[in-house]
């Protein structure tokens, strides 16, 4: 069988991951960043493993001791899946990581809601689709629920979505932003639609888009565009947006790729 | 066609197989005879955006690209070509277009074949149009549709049928981003599976009844996605190990293609055809270091070591310095082949081989496990629980583990914490599954239908 | 510096030769050392039309294109890699233009050189904007315009300085669309070599001033201008015997820049690098099945025989579905470069070289002659007659011819009739030839003072 | 030495020049062409042949005979070029044959000139250039040479020619047709500036456009493009707009690709 030594590997081919990788585990990592607070660090901790029956545990003595319940979003939740989300940020933590941390304090938020009648008020709205036409929804899935674990209420339309359908969602749910998912250069089009009757309309709202077609040059032919190459430039432009506005002047400058 | 599932190995050993050459060669279209011996080019491409307007742009286009792909075929002196189409979404929901571009492609291949003598066949991927906007529509009268196209297409001229279909991709999605092994090995070995089973039937029927070649499937629409979204070495969205794991499950999923009548060349983009090689020993087409204007991997040479038809995967047809796209992928793509055949000729190919799988075998665990000599054992996995598609599924991920750690043991194989920690939570989640089948369904069907609200049962007969 | 020329073969056999590995190995750039045993991608692009329009454009341009293709080459796992930047117009006649390019594409190669320890290095090739609009104005106030380009990019991080000189282009331009034997070897091997000894005594200082590698030249303005008007297999416009008669005198040409103080790596498209290697032993670029995005030839596998850098020539930095051109490019470069690492690596260098040259051998006759087993034959013709331009640029093509007609004898090179004539004709133009340099020179200055209107002799110093 | 036997070498590649080779050989099918009069073959042998001399000694003969300089032109020296043409649209005979024919055939109209003081008038004019800011001249080069051999009068502009001096150049000469070559993306953009000008000055002249950058697709984005991928092309363009007149219509069906 044909083989080399180990020690001719790095004139065929270097790993760069493995030289890369992070001396610090994600558990070491992750214990740096949770609150000091034990009950709170309990949520944290049980987020950041994904675990939703230690997260209503955790929450449970939250409540036990009198915390509020709407409070608890903001003060034990949200901070809580930040620790994931700036792991993640780190290249510490892989995706999945988030997705299930996500979908734990998710079910964090709802129990919580289940415990008042007040409405929690999210931090902001983003819509989001895939282009019509396209059905690629990965992309588009992962930006979804980077922006849940970020404390956003998430309008998902879904995949091959029509022009007229998003341009609605928008006028309805007043976004911070919308974003929009393209993987064909064929769909990819759409966008400069829904911009243009985004206009029409009088709803200057960021438009992100990003996926596989797309990419800065061609975003940046329609008004409200703004490009992002990874999921999470998502849930960055969203908090630049509530931050400084949607003046895109500034925000295309912020987010400019190269 | 009835199934006749594999329960042995088409080569008697790892070494036996190489590229350009299978146990069961597949004659097609002008000429071409496929894994007889010499490898092919197989050019893919993509009309331009805007010509999908109507049919007569579409047809003008596809026109444009036959005829410069032919045309550098015999500037640089090539003996054969394949050309694939995969259908634009317009061209299989309304088969009549899909039809005018196969008639008016093959007429062009007619000509230089005539002309010239260059052996050529036309492959169709038809599209998996089975959906509605939200939902899987995998029966009833979308199906309906996509088989019409795959019928006249047949008739008007395609040598080859393909599909990508999509059987099981609901649950996949959902599951492969939350590290859920057993989504995934239902999405892919038992939902796929099934979907494969109905989808393959129908099709090798309609092949034979147009005396065209049902040529295979892939399972571009979960494994490789899971291969997409692990992305390069840096990328953070996804463990490669994991993503290997759904690779080898999904040869126990197309495999069950040709357990319905296919007969190869299995398509392009089926990173398990290695696998399926071994087991059924069809001829297969690959892509790897020729197809990086569609995707970047990690194993662009290793791919090349068992394959029959050598593709660049999709090219959007325009310009470059050198002559038009298909000219200039097409031409690399001949070269590659030319050396392998080189090889064959001259009693070479297995050093060749060797090399081109070396090559990669060490840069990710994906290659490693994919090289011909652990593809090989992940098929015998497949193959000794061949009768039942949850068994195998789970066979071929276990082995896909063990391979891993025999590699991580042998100390080359060098992977990152987060890969090791993945790998092992797979081998966790494994000895977790029930030995039973129907067990096995009880459990995910209440699991996916709560969780994954796009899932409907009715989509498969399980 | 001092001019010396040789006369003696660097690889006492053909055998001795191959890919990846050179008599004298070439340090540059941030790690790496050029045919030291390893093969090396070597990147070419151009930047997009519109942003040649202003400094600040092109240098955006450039840097997007090398961070583009950094990542692509970390996320793959390629240990090594070379970018070429070929000068559009205005970065050489405004020499702060590209140096201000060298300057930005060696900071992003910086980074990533100690983020992730990738080995680099950046040739820049200044444009050879040595001619008025009709008139080649070799020596005076251009001239003295490129070599401050050479000297600003050296500064600013050129590692590598090359040009493709365009001395003798008048006479050939005209002698080679006539099958006017003399015209082109007077073009080529007599004003060329005059022009590159010139040219490239310069270009050594300044390399040497700025402790930068004069990495070398090519004959792209002529032998490929043959190769290019010879097209491909069906090509009516140059016979492809008469084109391979040309890159043999260009042997005898670029070989002048070794002479003048270059080192190599000789540029990518001088298909008679492999000839220049047998005799100086300098690492060589080339390009061929990796470069289709640039040109066509009847050669893709062949020119990696020989290889230590290997090249696409050049693509414009668009986008592709796999992500941009040049990462597509790359990528594939990468691969082909692993593949032979992986044969140097276990002493399989040799078959596999042989695989490559062989599956071209004979396509045509121009990989006929450049076979590295024939090309050493031109090789030693050249060197044997070294101390004379002429007498070796004639000596190259006689062997070129005898190596064409021992093909046509043994039986497997079978040409045209067409290629036949031709062939026929340049040897008796060959035997027609003059014994003396002298002689020839005052022939040839006769008739084509007389019949080419833009050939100014004081371009040269004969 | 690796090798192998001559009849593997079909699965590997295939000389298809060798396979398509006419049987005739170019001298046989010269002779199916040649007229009749055997003065006047002499001519055209002596075209085909690219023997200067020989031209001029068989005029001779003619014009002893009693024949019309001017009319030789047109009867002995256009048609000998023709069976040249003749055959290197067939694939029979090869380019520089065409040139050296070329040769032959303008030294010959030189010399009936010198024999009157007749001005010959050429079947029409064109005008040839390269775009600005490229120097690539040799496919110009050759459109020239088949443009001459043809009988047209060429104003050949030489190479990296500025706009103006191209639409100047068109005003002058009134040509039958302009030809531009570009072989760069940077240059071929000047095209569209000429056709402009052009236009503007009421210059409706037919624009052939060819070179290696050039496409169909982009030549016919301006009002006088018309796209020609072999140089021979240009030679039918020219012919076509003098028999059928510059209907831009018509002339790009007759020249379409596809
Ligand atoms: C997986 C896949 C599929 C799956 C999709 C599964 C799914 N649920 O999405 C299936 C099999 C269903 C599929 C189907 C088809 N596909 Co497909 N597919 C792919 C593939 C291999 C990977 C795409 C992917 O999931 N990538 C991973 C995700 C995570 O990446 P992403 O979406 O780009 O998102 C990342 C970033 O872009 C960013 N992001 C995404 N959105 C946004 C938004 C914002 C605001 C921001 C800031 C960031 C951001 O975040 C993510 C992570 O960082 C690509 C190959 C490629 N080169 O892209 C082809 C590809 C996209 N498909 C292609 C084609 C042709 C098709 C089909 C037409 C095939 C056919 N003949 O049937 C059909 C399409 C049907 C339709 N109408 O859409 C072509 C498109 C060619 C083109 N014309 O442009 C590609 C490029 C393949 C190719 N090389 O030819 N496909
Ligand atoms: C030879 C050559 C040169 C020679 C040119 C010699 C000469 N006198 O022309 C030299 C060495 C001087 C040269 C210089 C350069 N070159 Co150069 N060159 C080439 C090469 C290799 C071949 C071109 C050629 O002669 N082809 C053969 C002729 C016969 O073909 P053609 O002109 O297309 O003509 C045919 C048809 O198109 C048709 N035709 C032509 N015109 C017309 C008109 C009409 C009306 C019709 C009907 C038909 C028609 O007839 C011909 C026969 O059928 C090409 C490679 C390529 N892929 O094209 C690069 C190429 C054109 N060059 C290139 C470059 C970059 C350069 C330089 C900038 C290099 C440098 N860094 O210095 C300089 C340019 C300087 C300048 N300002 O122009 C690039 C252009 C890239 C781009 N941006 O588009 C190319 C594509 C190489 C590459 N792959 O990168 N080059």
């Amino acid at each position: 069988m044909l083989d080399f030594k180990k020690e001719d590997l790095d004139t065929i081919l270097i790993r760069y991951n493995v030289l890369m990788e992070k001396t610090m585990t994600p558990d070491e990592a992750a214990e740096q960043l949770y609150p000091k607070d034990p009950l709170l660090k309990a949520v944290a901790e049980a987020i950041y493993e994904g675990e939703e029956d230690d997260v209503i545990d955790a929450l449970d003595e939250l409540l036990d001791a009198g915390k509020d319940p709407i409070k608890l979003i903001d003060e034990a939740l949200l901070p809580g899946m930040a620790v994931v989300s700036a792991l993640y940020d780190q290249g510490i933590i892989f995706l999945p990581n988030v997705m299930m941390s996500a979908d734990a304090m998710l079910e964090g938020i709802e129990y919580c809601k289940t415990k008042t009648t007040e409405i929690p008020k999210a931090k902001g709205t983003v819509v989001c689709h895939v282009a019509e036409g396209d059905v690629h929804d990965i992309g588009k899935n992962i930006v979804a629920a980077l922006l849940r674990a970020d404390g956003f209420e998430v309008v998902d339309l879904g995949r091959d979505v029509p022009v007229d359908e998003v341009v609605e969602a928008v006028a309805t749910h007043k976004p911070a932003i919308l974003t929009g998912t393209a993987l064909m250069t064929t769909t990819m089009y759409a966008f400069k639609e829904v911009n243009d009757k985004l206009v029409e309309k009088g709803l200057n709202v960021p438009f992100a888009c990003g996926g596989g077609a797309v990419n800065q040059e061609f975003v940046e032919t329609y008004s409200l565009g703004v490009y992002g190459d990874q999921a999470a430039d998502a849930v960055s432009i969203a908090n630049f947006v509530l931050k400084n506005g949607s003046n895109m002047d500034t925000l295309r400058k912020e987010f400019d790729v190269y | 066609m009835a199934i006749n599932r594999y329960t042995k190995m088409a080569y008697a050993n790892a070494d036996e197989m190489y590229f350009g050459k299978s146990k069961f060669p597949v004659k097609a279209g002008l000429g071409l005879e496929i894994g007889a011996g010499y490898a092919i080019p197989e050019l893919n491409y993509a009309p331009r955006p805007h010509t999908g307007v109507s049919k007569e742009a579409l047809v003008t286009e596809y026109e444009k690209i036959t005829r410069d792909a032919m045309n550098r075929i015999v500037q640089i002196g090539a003996p054969a070509v394949v050309l694939e189409t995969e259908h634009v979404q317009q061209m299989s929901n309304n088969p009549t277009w899909g039809a005018a571009v196969a008639h008016a492609q093959k007429t062009i291949m007619e000509e230089f074949h005539e002309e010239y003598g260059v052996k050529c066949a036309l492959r169709h991927t038809i599209g998996d149009i089975r959906e509605d906007r939200d939902f899987l529509a995998l029966r009833g009268e979308k199906n309906d549709t996509m088989l019409e196209a795959f019928d006249l297409c047949a008739k008007q001229g395609a040598d080859l049928l393909s599909i990508e279909s999509m059987g099981g991709k609901e649950v996949f999605d959902y599951s492969i981003v939350r590290d859920d092994t057993a989504g995934v090995l239902f999405g892919i070995g038992v939902l796929g599976t099934s979907d494969i089973d109905f989808v393959w039937q129908n099709i090798a029927d309609i092949a034979k009844k147009n005396k065209v070649v049902a040529a295979g499937d892939t399972d571009c629409a979960q494994a490789n996605t899971a291969m997409f979204i692990a992305g390069g070495l840096l990328d953070k969205n996804l463990a490669h190990t994991t993503a290997i794991v759904a690779r080898c499950i999904s040869a126990a999923r197309t495999l069950a293609a040709y357990e319905a009548g296919a007969t190869g060349p299995g398509k392009d983009c089926g990173y398990e055809h290695t696998i399926i090689k071994a087991i059924a020993g069809i001829p297969i087409s690959q892509e790897g270091k020729g197809s990086t204007c569609a995707h970047s991997d990690v194993m662009g040479n290793l791919t090349m070591q068992c394959c029959d038809l050598w593709s660049n995967e999709s090219v959007e047809y325009h310009g470059e310095f050198g002559g038009t796209t298909v000219q200039c992928w097409v031409e690399s793509l001949a070269y590659d082949c030319s050396l392998m055949n080189t090889a064959l000729k001259t009693g070479n190919q297995k050093i060749l081989r060797d090399l081109l799988a070396l090559s990669d075998k060490y840069r990710d665990p994906q290659g490693y496990v994919l090289h011909y000599e652990n593809a090989y054992k992940v098929g015998e996995a497949i193959a000794a629980n061949g009768k039942d598609t949850y068994l195998r599924s789970k066979a071929a991920a276990e082995e896909c583990c063990k391979i891993l750690e025999s590699g991580i043991k042998e100390g080359k194989l060098v992977l990152t914490r987060f890969e090791q920690n993945a790998l092992k939570n797979i081998e966790n989640d494994l000895k977790a599954m029930p030995d039973s089948r129907e067990k096995f369904i009880e459990q995910c069907m209440d699991k996916y239908k709560a969780e994954v609200s796009v899932f409907k049962p009715e989509n498969y007969v399980l």
